[in-house]
This record gives structure tokens, C-alpha cells and sequence, in this order.
């Protein structure tokens, strides 16, 4: 079976500046994965790079066995890629329904009603504009609209960031009813460490731009001591 | 101080010199480009025609140079500039041209200094002769055109209405106009000066319309802008309420007629020269014109102005064989009677060196499936300026 | 880059327009009022670089306060008697001033297009007053007779435009050094800070808009002042020295000279206006064609203005002589 | 009662339904060391935006030096005497190192409006800007252009602009983002040997550099102070421990 | 009325694309031209005209976003304001060498002359057309935006240009076709207009200041805000050139100004 998605010595950033030095990962088919670390040390840009929106400097990037690393950012998408940016990054004059309607690529697994299913609250709010629902419907959206993409890789960019503990709570169900019945991969950046761990299958620390661990999420979610060292102090 | 003046001297000496050589320059000044640059080639043309037609009338040897320059539009600095090059750097024996009145009176002032007779084939504002004595026009006054306007439009009309733009020459036309239909017992119910770009007509003309004159007087700009404005007319249902459409014969441009269309159609104007008039002299010129810059083509007052304006300079060369004297020239001028002008029997005003001019009243017709300014009467033969009548009486 | 590690001093090759300038004097007798244009121009546009390439201001108003101090000079001279070119100009400069003063105060909390339509609207305004107001302004016939004393009494506007070109050449010259100095001051300094990092500057506790509101002023002064040259070269004043018209032309100019490096606004205005009229004599009805390609050429293949590829060029040539110098080594 | 540095009371700022400070109540002794953490979205770039005046509270007050400053905007209160840096550099990234540094010096002295004598010969404000180069390190790098220098060393420069003010209060908003490790000891030093007059709020990520440089830590969560107190009492604190790990949210 | 169904293109390229184009008026112009030409040269009657003017326009404005435009995407604002200033003054040249100095004659079908009666008042059939025409315009332009997937497209692009490629949308093909659509807008609306505004070559150059004022007014980045300002200094400009007609010239100006200091991002705008 092919991964999902591999990098190998990948080195991107912003124009000049490089963020991320000589990063490989490998996520196969259905993986999930947690990426860690403290704040700027190069997650969300990680999940850029592989989305295509940095400046890639070397290395490759397949997904689906396919070298992607040079391919614009829609045509990515459309080979599956999906992306929920941190900060959600709604469209605000759409309403909740173009929203969604926007990101729909041809596939059979995910439809309107489908999103709205897994996120009720969505089907409730569908005609309201993108900036008038609060910030966990936002986070729904956001999620929603890449499913709507019918993606094979999912990347997700701390959507659990400024919630509301139920909110969170209702977004962990639905994260997880998502993992173990579609047939998606999954890369979450996350702060909440816990919660990330508790979802994923795989973890991967970084620190300033680069990968300093990687092994299984129960390993390290059974080592308080160690996350800490890894995830707080580092 | 002293070397500007031996620097003078020697330049006037040295026009002089070159005037000795037989060639004649002519430094001719219009507008070929900016938002009235077709107004230029008009002129041109006419200049350039006239010269090709008449070179051998030239005493032996006398060659002219017509160098041609562009203003850009109502640009008085850039005129000044380009005349002041002609004089000091071309040596030109003869300024002439100019489609704005501001131009004109920006380059008076060289002419005055350098001694440069400075023939004016286009721009009409009547205080324009008065800034040099060494201008002589060749073309119109607003003056001329409207008064008469104005005393005819008494005898038919109780009242009228005036629409003009909003400049010197529409402000000349709205006076000359006013003054002579009030004088002849009319009555002005309304006057509106618009924009000189103004993009819409409906709002003046729906105002004209509620007033309900019995004519409306318009002036604007030759060109594309009167086309608007009889659209407007038109659209707005003022041929319908009975009002008529008179106005200077700026309005309908020889040229611009075939786009106006039908809408034109009865629109009474009075004016020195129609491209539709039957004189001889005028078959023979607009013969001419259409066989040298194509058939589609026809002069309009523009080019007669520059036309005749050229018949002088030739009069001023044969006159003095090829050795111009600038106020000997001015004293042709003076002198000058031109019988054979498309336009007719024209002369210069000694006092004023202004054009005298017959003035013609002309209604919008289709003749021979185009539409044409028919010549319908003759208001009189030789109008001089009434404005400087005017003053004159004061 | 004006600023407090700078050296103020004038380097030899700032001396180089004006020897141009002395040698056109002398070598180009016949062109010298085209000079004397090209030279009020320049003025007009340091003015312009002052707030567009330092203060990073967007205008196509500014012919507003060149028309102003063109009128002011012309109604004073024409009208009131007024004919002391130094009384014109000072008159001049005051009123454009004002007006600089009170128009700043109220648009420049705007930016980008807004700021660009308010002072469009500002010049088409004021270009309206100009041509309602005939009896004072001529209207669209222009106001001529405008009566210029000789300067000091002694040197007499004249037909070769020698005065002119001198007495422009000297404005200019007192102009640049002004602005010169003005950049090099700290308060030069403060408004790269602005143009560079305006947060930065709020951060740092400047009172920016104020320091826009005064450095706009100053700008409107200085092409109230180059108005009011044009005025008393040509004793006539157009309707034409308003509106957008000549407020684009000069922005055309600049840009194409380079924004923000004070020669820009030497070398702008004399490749338009000099391309502009030998373009024109050759091809009256098509002249701005080439104009247009002009401006295409330079988007595209020099941003930085003329002086912009000046500079690339230099770069490039001392970067491969250095490189040759190191690989002698 | 020593009169507070900078305190605010009641401070709330809401961006439509979505709320990111929540009756804050903060108060910064006089020449105090205060570190404020929180995870992402905690609302603390919010909270100094407020502080500097870049946006206004919906409700509550901001005191400086026991004068309400709320209504003063930002330039004002700067000259008020309240410094800050930027959490993303924000330089005159063509200007020479120098310059940078004296564009705010120049501000404080109110010599910035002068327009005839060159700048180059103020040389009170070159000086002054020279000798805090030179106590942050940066002398060779006076005549560089900021774009050229590592981003560490504009980390520093931002931090000499402001202490060129000669503040009062100094809000540093992670003066170590972006730093290469083997830099971020510099930043530190640079950090401890700041005047002990001024009163520093010190927003960081860094928890290393948190713990060493600050005697007061105050944790801001969701908009709301969740705990405030010594570096001790915070690192045995589980709930801080919880936010940043995760279990906080469960609770 | 016409400097509507123009503006609406200038708004529809210059606020979705924050592309300060200038050169508007050039496809304007074209629009008139081709119209003109298709009926004198080529017979064809005013509405296949019409059509005709919009879909040469929109094809060649895609080449010269190909060409030209696309390169000038990333850069400031100078450098379009110079770029679009130099392709009007190439345009007025090339126009005026094809074309001559005349304005394009363009003949209105008899269906569309005179005047209608509506409500015991006259009104000039045509102009009463040009308004349905444009009503129907913005109706079906505004159902394009606003209700469809296209349009909902376009506004995602515009909101956010790295989060719409991030759901797919190809942005470069989408900002051309919508390129395409703003300049066939301004073709659609120099033909139309080519009655009341005559298409010289100096168009461009002419109006250029109220394309301007209509999309500063109306706001950056928004669809009807254009709208509304074309209709809104419309008709003030009408009524106080009806009612107090010596003061009609100052007035589009201050209205401009008020609008502008009372609302600096325009009525509708949405980009700082």
C-alpha cells in the first residue's frame, strides 16, 4: 500500500527566509497524525508547504504517489487534498451554504447533506453569511467545506483553537466518527497535545522547523514526563 | 540688458536675411491632439491645399515652408512656447493657425515683440484682434453669427431659450445673441450655461422643455458634443413640442451632419460658410478637397478660415515678391478684398484687421440623400464684428 | 536614502543637471523656452516626489495648488498691479499654502483611491471655480496681459526666453536645495520612517497625520510657487495648468523619471516634455503613441523609473567588476 | 500604595459574537519583570493591542501611571512613555541599523519636526543611539541595512527602538519569536540587563525565557485571567499545565 | 445611464481584482467601434451588433490580460496607474489611425427612437430601454454573483485569494474569465452608449474621471456598490443640473468628496 502522503528533506519558508529545514514524514492510506510542538516552530507551516502556499526550496512531496511539489495549490486540492486553515479562514460574504457549495469537487462520498449531517448545526445556520455564526460553527465550516472536496488527505490546522470546552468536545465526536468511517487520512496540528494524541495514531514534535520526535501517539500520550519536555519546555 | 537687445537685433536681421532667400516660413500652430485634436488636420489640410493649388501664382523663386506645430488642446503655455521656437529658432516670416482663443492670446503678446504678423484662421472670441496689432483674422467672431441670429430669430420668435457651454466663446454667443433678440422685441426666458464636457443632455433639455420656448438657441463646441445635444433634442420630444432648434453653425458642422442623422433635420443656424453652399467658388473647393483627401471627406468653416487665411498670406507674398515686411504685410491685410472665397465676397475690417463676411441663414435638409446646411438666405454681406460695433458706440 | 548615518554633503554628480542646465544655456540658445518649461516642470515635480515618494501620498490633485499659485501670480499681475515677480511668487506660495494646509487636514486620514478620487476632486473643483469666476480669471479665454516687472528692476522677460530659463534655473536651484535639506533633515528622516513603516512610526510616538498634514503643505506650496514661474514666463495663464490633465502628466512624469530619489524629478519631466515635443513635431496627430509605449516599456521592464535601470545597470556593472576583481585575486 | 506602572480594569474587547477579553483586570508594578502566557487564541495579542492603542476596548479602562489612558491614542501614549515591540518585526527595513534607533530617539527629543540642519549632524540623537547599540551589541551593525541583518539581530533592534523611548513601561511581545536557538541567549542577556526602572510586560511562548526573566507570570486563557502569581506557584500549577497540554478543556 | 453598465465592468475587474485599471474606458471604446463597424461594414442589425461588440471585447481583453495585465498583478499601484494611463494613450492613437477623427456614427433602429408614454409624460424610448436594459443587466449579473456557483466562486476569490485555491478554485482562470466578463461589460456599454456618449477616439481619455468617481463612491470590491453610485450621482447630477444648473459641474465633485469623507472605503466597500 503507497502512502498517502511522504516527504522527504523538505526545505521551505516565506521568500528567502527558510522556516522548514530538512523535514520528511511519511502518512499512509487512512494514518492519522499529530503534529506538536510550541508556537512557531513550523507546523502551520508545514501543512502551507504541503498545501503549496510557501516557497519550496528542495526536497519532494508525493502524494498518492504522485510528485506534487510543484503543482498550484487548486490543482492539489483537486488531486485531494483538503484544508482547514488555522484561523478558518471563512469566506465571509458566502453564505454557510456557498461556503460549502465553493469547495464541492465531484465524489461520492461527501454531499451537502452529508456535512450537514455530521455537523447539524451547519443545516440550521446554512443561509447566514460566513462572518455572522460564531466561532466553533466557523470551525464546522471550515472542516465541512474540505470534506466538501471529497479529500484523501485532510490537514487541519489547530481547529480546535479558541473553542469553547462543549464545542470542543462536539468537534473530538465528530473528528472521530470521521477517522473511523471515512476513508481519509489525517494530519492535526494541535496544541492541546492531549487531545491531539488521543485521536491519532501517530505524533510528530517539532521544533524549530524541524522534526525532533516521531513514534505512536499512545507512546507519548503514556509519557506524561517526556511530552512535557518535549511539547512545554523544549 | 545689452546683448539681449544685440541678440534681438541680430535675430530680426537675420528673419530679415531669410525672408531674402525666397522661402517663406509659415509657422502654423493648431491642435492635432488632446480631446479636440481632430480640429487640427482641418485646418491643415485647407493650408496645405491651398498652397498646392496656388504655388505658381508665387513670384519666381519663393518657395513656402509650412511648419507645423501642436498646441494640444486649449494649452496656452505649450502655444506660447511653440511660437516663441517658431520665431526664435525657425525664424518664421508668419505665425498662423490656432484653434483656442486662449492660445491666440498667449502668442499675441510674441507677435506684438518679435514683429510677426500672426494670421488667425479659427478662433472666433472677438477681443482677440485687439491684443496685437499685428493679428489679422481670417475666420469669424461668435459675434458675428449669433447677432444676426439673434435679429432674425426676433422677427419669427416671441421667445427663447439659450443653452451654452460654459466658456469664453459660449459666453460670447449667449451676449450676442441675447442683446440682438431683446433689442428686436424677443424675450430670453431662460439661460443655462453647461459643462464644456458634459457626458448627458437630458437634464437641460427636459428644463428647456418645461419652460416651452418658442426656439432654443444652442452653443457648444463643434464636433461630437452638438451631436449628443440633437439627440437629445430629439429624444426628449422637443422637435415634437413645436420648439426650434436654431443656433451659430457650430452646431451643425458640415462634417458631423451625416452622424447626427435624421434627428438634425430642420435645425435652422446661421454661419459664414456651409460645405453645401452652390457658389462657384465653393463646388470648386469642396470638388477639390474630396478629390485630394477622399470622398467621405468634406471641409467645414474650420477650413475655410485656414483657407482664405492662406489666400491672404499668398496676397501679402505677391504684393511684396517674396520680401515680407511685417507691417507692410499688416497693410495688405488691411487692404485686402478676396471676391472668390467659398464663403464669398470677403474683406478685412482696416480698423480692426477682422474679417468682414457675408452671413447666411442655413437650414438642416436632405439633398441628394445626404443631409446638408442649405443656404436659405442671406443675412448680409458684409457683416463685420458687432461686438466691436458695439463698443465702438459706448 | 536621506537620513542620520547620510553624509549631507553634495556628492560631485548632483552638481551634473546644473552644469546641463548652464551648458544648455549656452549651447542651446533656440530651445531655451521649451528649457524654461522643462524647468518649471521639474520644480513642479520635486514638489510632487516630496509627498509621493517620501510621504508616500497618492495625488492626481495637484495641479490644484499649481494652478492656484498660477493664477494668484496672474490676477496679481494682470488685475492688481501687483507686478513684482518676487511679491507674485511669495503671494503665490501663500495660497497655495492655505489651501495645502486646509485641503490636507481634511483627506489625508484616507488612502489609496479614496485619497486619489478627493484629490481629483479638489483640482476638478477648483478648476471650476477658475472658469466660473471670468471676471477675475479670463475663464476658459485665459487670463492674459499678465504684467511681470524685471527682476531687481534690471532683467526683462524677453523674447529668446533668456531671462526666463535664468530665473527659473535659479528658482529650481533654490527649490532643489531646500527640498535637499528638508530630506536630509530629521524631518526628511521621519517621513522615510512614515513611507517605510507607518506602525512603526505611530509605535515611536510620531504624530503622523499631523506631520502629513505639514509636509503636504509644503509640497503645495513649492508648486503653488512653480505655478506662479509659469505664470510670469508666459504672462498667461490657461485653464490648463488645473485639473487632472496636468496633474496626471506630472505623476506620468515622475514615474517615469523614479519616485522618491529626488532626480527622478530632474530626469521625468525632461524625457517626457522633451519626447513629448520632438515626438509631437514629427507626428502631430500620433505623438502620444509613443508616449504610451514609452510608459508600457517602463512598467514592465523598469519599475523603478529611468533612474530605477539606472541603478540596476550600475549595480549589475559594479557587481561584475568587483567579481572580476575577485577572481584576479 | 505605590500608584501601578500600567494596570487596566474591566478591560473587554468582543469582535462581533465572538469575545476576546473578558473583564481582564491586570495590574504591572512599577519596574516590575511580568510575564503574560497563554496558548494560542488566549486573546494576548489582543490584550496589547490595547495596551498600545492599535484597537480600543469595547468597555473598561487602561491606566498609565494612574492616568486613564483609554481614549489617547496610540502615538500619544508612546510619548506618555509606554514602549513597545512587535510580536512580528516591524522595522525600517531599508534603513540603516542607526537610523532606526534614532527615528525614535529623534521623536522623544522632539527634534523629528526640525527641517534645516542635516541629520547626520544632530549629533546628540547619533550618540545616544550609538551608545544603546553598543549595550545591545549591535555597534558593527549600526551602518547595516535591517533587511541584511539574521533575524535575531532584528529581534534586537526592535527592542532598542523601544528603549530608545526611554520608556516607562516596555511591553515585549515574544522578543525571542522567530530567534535561532543558539541567538535566544543573547536576546536573554540583553533582556536581564535591561534598566531596573522599567517596568517590562513580557508576552512570550518561550517558557525557558518566561521562567528565567520573569519574578510575575499571569496566565490568560479564552480571554480571562485563569491564575496569576511567581514562576513557581505557575509551574506547579495543574491547570496551567492542563491548558497547555490539553486536559484543561476536559475539566 | 450608460456610464453604469460601463462602471460595472471597471467594478467588476478593478474591485474583484484590486487591479487599478485606467484602460478601462479602452474597452469601452473598442465596444463602440466594433458596433459601429458591424453595422455600417457588415449590415448587421443593432442587437446581433451589440452582442457582437461584448464577445470581440471580452476575446480580446483576454489576450491582453495574457499578454500584459497578468504580469501586473503583484505590483503597486503606480505601476498599473502608469501602465493603464500608457495603454490609453496607445489605444487613442491606434483608434484614431483605424478610425479617423470623427466620432463612430452608429444608427439606432426605428423600434428604438422616439418616445414612449408612460404616466402622461414623454420619454425618450431609448433611454427608457437603455434603464430596463440596465436594470435586466444588473438583475442577471447580481443573479450570476449571488446565486450561483460561479459567483460564489468570484466572491470566495475575492474574500480570501489563498483559501479559495486552497478549496480548489483556480483563481488565475476564474480572474481571467472574470477579466474578460468586466471588459465585455465595458464593450456591451460602449456600444449601447454609443448614441448618447459618442465613441471617439479621445473616449477613453473623456470619461475616464467618471468611471472613477462611480467605482470610488461605490466601493472597492463590491458588486452593487457601483451600482448604486452610478444611479445614486446619476441622478443627482440630472436633478441638479435640472434644478440648479449653474452649479451643475461642481456638484459630482462634492458629492464625491461627501461621500468619500463620510464613507472612505466608498458605500459598499469591503477592502481596506
Amino acid at each position: 500500500m503507497p502512502d498517502a502522503l511522504r516527504l522527504s528533506t523538505v526545505r521551505a519558508g516565506y521568500g528567502e527566509t527558510v522556516i522548514l529545514e530538512d523535514v520528511a514524514l511519511a502518512l499512509p492510506e487512512r494514518g492519522s497524525l499529530a503534529v506538536l510542538g510550541r508556537n512557531g516552530v513550523g507546523k502551520t507551516t508545514l501543512l502551507a508547504t504541503i498545501m503549496g502556499h510557501t516557497t519550496f526550496h528542495a526536497g519532494a512531496v508525493f502524494f498518492g504517489g504522485r510528485q506534487v511539489e510543484r503543482l498550484p495549490v487548486y490543482e492539489r486540492v483537486r488531486l485531494g487534498i483538503g484544508y482547514v486553515p488555522q484561523g478558518r479562514d471563512i469566506f465571509p460574504s458566502l453564505s454557510v451554504e456557498e461556503n460549502l457549495i465553493v469547495a464541492a469537487r465531484p465524489g461520492k462520498r461527501w454531499t451537502l447533506e452529508r456535512v450537514y449531517d455530521l455537523f447539524p448545526r451547519l443545516a440550521e445556520r446554512r443561509h447566514h453569511r460566513g462572518n455572522q455564526i460564531s466561532g466553533g460553527e466557523q470551525q464546522m465550516l471550515a472542516i465541512g467545506r474540505a470534506l466538501m472536496g471529497n479529500p484523501a488527505l485532510l490537514l487541519m490546522d489547530e481547529p480546535l483553537e479558541g473553542l469553547a470546552p462543549i464545542i470542543v468536545e462536539a468537534l473530538l465526536k465528530s473528528l472521530e466518527r470521521l477517522l473511523a468511517e471515512d476513508e481519509l487520512a489525517v494530519i492535526l496540528v494541535e496544541q492541546h497535545a492531549k487531545l491531539a494524541l488521543q485521536v491519532t495514531r501517530e505524533a510528530l514534535v517539532m521544533s524549530r522547523g524541524r522534526v525532533i520526535h516521531q513514534g505512536a501517539s499512545r507512546e507519548l500520550l503514556a509519557d506524561p514526563e517526556r511530552l512535557a519536555q518535549l511539547v512545554v519546555a523544549q | 540688458m545689452r546683448t539681449i537687445k544685440i541678440a534681438l537685433a541680430a535675430a530680426l536681421a537675420l528673419s530679415a536675411f531669410a525672408a531674402a532667400a525666397q522661402t517663406i516660413k509659415i509657422g502654423f500652430i493648431t491642435s492635432y491632439s488632446g480631446l479636440n485634436g481632430n480640429l487640427g488636420p482641418y485646418m491643415e489640410r485647407a493650408v496645405r491645399l491651398y498652397i498646392k493649388e496656388h504655388q505658381k501664382e508665387l513670384p519666381p523663386g519663393v518657395k513656402i515652408e509650412l511648419i507645423t506645430r501642436d498646441d494640444t488642446g486649449p494649452n496656452p503655455d505649450k502655444a506660447r512656447q511653440l511660437a516663441q521656437e517658431l520665431v526664435v529658432r525657425d525664424k518664421v516670416n508668419l505665425l498662423a493657425g490656432v484653434v483656442f482663443t486662449p492660445n491666440a492670446l498667449a502668442i499675441a503678446p510674441i507677435a506684438t515683440e518679435a514683429k510677426v504678423p500672426f494670421v488667425i484662421m479659427n478662433a472666433g472670441t472677438a477681443v482677440i484682434t485687439t491684443r496685437s496689432p499685428y493679428i489679422v483674422r481670417t475666420s469669424f467672431t461668435l459675434w458675428q453669427s449669433s447677432y444676426p441670429l439673434g435679429e432674425w430669430a426676433a422677427k419669427k420668435f416671441k421667445t427663447a431659450y439659450t443653452l451654452v457651454s460654459d466658456f469664453g466663446p459660449g459666453h460670447d454667443s449667449e451676449e450676442a445673441f441675447g442683446k440682438a433678440f431683446t433689442a428686436g422685441g424677443g424675450k430670453i426666458v431662460g439661460a443655462v450655461r453647461a459643462p464644456l464636457q458634459n457626458p448627458d443632455w437630458a437634464a437641460y433639455m427636459q428644463r428647456v422643455k418645461d419652460a416651452k420656448p418658442d426656439c432654443l438657441m444652442v452653443f457648444i463646441p463643434a464636433g461630437k458634443t452638438a451631436t449628443a445635444v440633437m439627440k437629445n433634442f430629439a429624444d426628449l420630444g422637443l422637435k415634437d413640442a413645436g420648439i426650434k432648434l436654431i443656433g451659430p453653425g457650430d452646431i451643425t458642422t458640415d462634417e458631423e451632419l451625416p452622424n447626427m442623422g435624421e434627428v438634425a433635420l430642420g435645425v435652422i443656424t446661421v454661419h459664414h460658410y456651409s460645405a453645401a453652399a452652390t457658389r462657384p467658388a465653393n463646388k470648386q473647393f469642396v470638388a477639390d478637397w474630396k478629390k485630394e483627401f477622399g470622398q467621405n471627406e468634406t471641409p467645414n468653416f474650420l477650413s475655410v478660415g485656414s483657407w482664405d487665411g492662406t489666400a491672404l498670406i499668398f496676397e501679402m507674398i505677391k504684393q511684396q515678391k517674396g520680401k515680407l515686411d511685417a507691417e507692410r504685410s499688416i497693410e495688405i491685410a488691411k487692404q485686402w478684398r478676396f471676391d472668390n472665397s467659398p464663403r464669398g465676397p470677403i474683406s478685412i475690417d482696416p480698423e480692426t484687421r477682422d474679417i468682414i463676411q457675408p452671413e447666411y441663414l442655413r437650414e438642416v435638409k436632405k439633398e441628394g440623400g445626404h443631409l446638408a446646411n442649405v443656404e436659405i438666405e442671406t443675412l448680409g454681406t458684409a457683416v463685420k464684428d458687432p461686438w466691436k460695433e458695439l463698443q465702438k458706440k459706448k | 536614502m536621506s537620513g542620520y548615518t547620510s553624509d549631507p554633503r553634495i556628492r560631485p554628480q548632483e552638481l551634473l543637471p546644473w552644469i546641463i542646465a548652464i551648458a544648455a544655456f549656452f549651447l542651446l540658445p533656440e530651445y531655451l523656452s521649451l528649457g524654461a518649461r522643462v524647468l518649471v516642470y521639474i520644480l513642479f515635480a520635486l514638489s510632487l516626489d516630496l509627498i509621493l515618494g517620501y510621504a508616500g501620498i497618492i495625488t492626481l490633485g495637484h495641479s490644484a495648488f499649481f494652478g492656484l499659485g498660477a493664477y494668484t501670480a496672474g490676477i496679481l499681475g494682470a488685475k492688481y498691479g501687483v507686478t513684482d515677480p518676487f511679491l507674485q511668487l511669495l503671494a503665490a506660495a501663500l495660497a497655495a499654502a492655505l489651501l495645502g494646509i486646509s485641503t490636507g487636514a481634511v483627506i489625508l486620514r484616507t488612502k489609496a483611491l479614496t485619497l486619489l478620487m478627493l484629490t481629483l476632486a479638489i483640482t476638478s473643483i477648483v478648476l471650476e471655480i477658475a472658469n466660473k469666476a471670468s471676471s477675475l480669471t479670463g475663464g476658459a479665454d485665459g487670463l492674459s496681459g499678465v504684467q511681470v516687472a524685471p527682476i531687481l528692476g534690471l532683467f526683462k522677460f524677453d523674447l529668446f526666453g533668456r531671462t526666463a530659463f535664468i530665473y527659473c534655473l535659479v528658482a529650481l536651484f533654490l527649490g532643489w536645495l531646500l527640498i535637499r535639506r528638508l530630506l536630509y533633515s530629521p524631518f526628511g528622516a521621519m517621513l522615510t520612517g512614515i513611507r517605510e513603516n507607518t506602525a512603526r512610526m505611530h509605535a515611536v510616538g510620531a504624530p503622523v497625520y499631523w506631520r502629513l498634514v505639514l509636509v503636504y503643505t509644503l509640497s503645495a506650496t513649492m508648486a503653488g510657487v512653480a505655478g506662479a514661474l509659469l505664470t510670469q514666463v508666459n504672462q498667461f495663464v490657461g485653464l490648463n495648468v488645473l485639473g487632472l490633465e496636468p496633474s496626471g502628466d506630472l505623476l506620468v512624469m515622475l514615474i517615469l523619471g523614479g519616485v522618491g530619489r529626488l532626480y527622478g524629478a530632474f530626469v521625468g519631466p525632461v524625457v517626457y516634455l522633451i519626447a513629448q515635443d520632438y515626438l509631437a513635431k514629427q507626428y502631430p496627430e500620433y505623438w502620444y503613441f509613443g508616449i504610451g509605449v514609452l510608459l508600457v516599456v517602463v512598467v514592465l521592464f523598469a519599475r523603478g523609473g529611468i533612474l530605477g535601470l539606472v541603478d540596476q545597470w550600475w549595480q549589475a556593472l559594479s557587481r561584475r567588476s568587483s567579481s572580476a576583481r575577485a577572481s584576479a585575486r | 500604595m505605590v500608584a501601578s506602572a500600567l494596570e487596566t480594569q474591566q478591560l473587554c474587547k468582543s469582535f462581533g459574537a465572538l469575545t476576546v477579553a473578558d473583564h481582564i483586570d491586570f495590574r504591572l508594578a512599577p519596574g516590575a519583570r511580568h510575564a503574560l502566557i497563554g496558548p494560542n487564541g488566549a486573546g494576548k495579542t489582543t490584550f496589547v493591542n490595547m495596551l498600545t492603542g492599535a484597537i480600543a476596548p469595547s468597555s473598561g479602562r487602561i491606566l498609565l501611571g494612574g492616568e486613564d489612558i483609554t481614549k489617547v491614542n496610540q502615538a500619544a501614549r508612546v510619548r506618555r512613555g509606554l514602549g513597545r515591540t512587535f510580536q512580528i518585526t516591524s522595522l525600517f527595513r531599508k534603513l540603516p541599523v542607526l537610523d532606526n534607533v534614532a527615528l525614535g530617539i529623534a521623536e522623544r527629543d522632539g527634534v523629528a519636526p526640525r527641517m534645516w540642519k542635516p541629520a547626520s549632524k544632530h549629533k546628540e540623537i547619533i550618540d545616544e543611539a550609538a551608545h544603546l547599540l553598543a549595550t545591545l551589541g549591535l555597534s558593527a551593525d549600526a551602518r547595516t541595512p535591517v533587511q541584511d541583518l539574521p533575524y535575531g539581530r532584528q529581534r534586537l533592534v526592535e527592542i532598542a527602538i523601544a528603549l530608545g523611548l526611554k520608556p516607562g513601561v516596555l511591553l515585549l511581545d515574544e522578543p525571542a519569536a522567530g530567534v535561532p536557538s543558539q541567538d535566544s541567549g543573547h536576546v536573554l542577556d540583553v533582556l536581564a540587563g535591561l534598566p531596573p526602572d522599567i517596568a517590562i510586560l513580557i508576552i512570550e511562548h518561550d517558557m525557558d525565557l518566561v521562567f528565567r526573566f520573569a519574578s510575575r507570570i499571569t496566565v490568560l486563557v479564552q480571554g480571562q485571567v485563569l491564575v496569576e502569581g511567581a514562576p513557581q506557584e505557575i509551574a506547579a500549577d495543574r491547570r496551567v499545565r492542563d491548558v497547555y497540554l490539553g486536559e484543561a478543556t476536559h475539566a | 445611464m450608460i456610464l453604469y453598465v460601463i462602471s460595472v465592468g471597471l467594478s467588476v475587474t478593478m474591485g474583484l481584482m484590486g487591479f487599478i485599471n485606467l484602460a478601462h474606458g479602452v474597452f469601452a471604446m473598442a465596444g463602440g467601434f466594433i458596433l459601429s463597424t458591424a453595422m455600417a461594414r457588415f449590415g448587421l442589425p443593432f442587437p446581433l451588433a451589440v452582442l457582437v461588440a461584448f464577445v470581440v471585447v471580452s476575446a480580446g481583453s483576454i489576450v491582453l490580460e495574457r499578454l500584459l495585465y497578468s504580469r501586473l498583478y503583484a505590483a503597486g499601484e503606480l505601476a498599473q496607474v502608469l501602465f493603464s494611463i500608457g495603454l490609453i494613450l496607445i489605444s487613442m492613437a491606434l483608434a484614431r489611425l483605424v478610425y479617423g477623427n470623427l466620432a463612430a456614427p452608429v444608427f439606432l433602429p426605428d423600434y428604438l427612437r422616439g418616445q414612449v408614454h408612460i404616466l402622461g409624460r414623454d420619454f425618450p424610448t431609448y433611454r427608457v430601454f437603455l434603464i430596463m436594459f440596465s436594470a435586466l443587466l444588473i438583475a442577471a449579473l447580481w443573479f450570476g454573483v449571488e446565486r450561483t456557483r460561479w459567483g460564489a466562486m468570484v466572491r470566495a476569490a475575492v474574500d480570501n485569494r489563498a483559501m479559495a485555491q486552497s478549496v480548489g478554485i483556480n483563481t488565475r482562470q476564474l480572474f481571467m474569465a472574470t477579466f474578460a466578463l468586466g471588459s465585455g461589460l465595458a464593450g456591451l456599454g460602449g456600444a449601447l452608449g454609443a448614441d448618447i456618449l459618442p465613441v471617439q477616439w479621445s473616449y477613453p481619455f473623456e470619461h475616464l474621471v467618471y468611471f472613477l468617481i462611480v467605482v470610488a463612491v461605490g466601493g472597492l470590491g463590491s458588486l452593487r456598490g457601483p451600482f448604486v453610485a452610478a444611479l445614486l450621482i446619476g441622478v443627482a447630477d440630472t436633478a441638479c443640473k435640472y434644478w440648479i444648473p449653474e452649479f451643475g459641474a461642481f456638484l459630482i465633485y462634492v458629492a464625491t468628496m461627501a461621500i468619500l469623507l463620510w464613507r472612505p472605503m466608498g458605500l459598499f466597500g469591503v477592502r481596506a
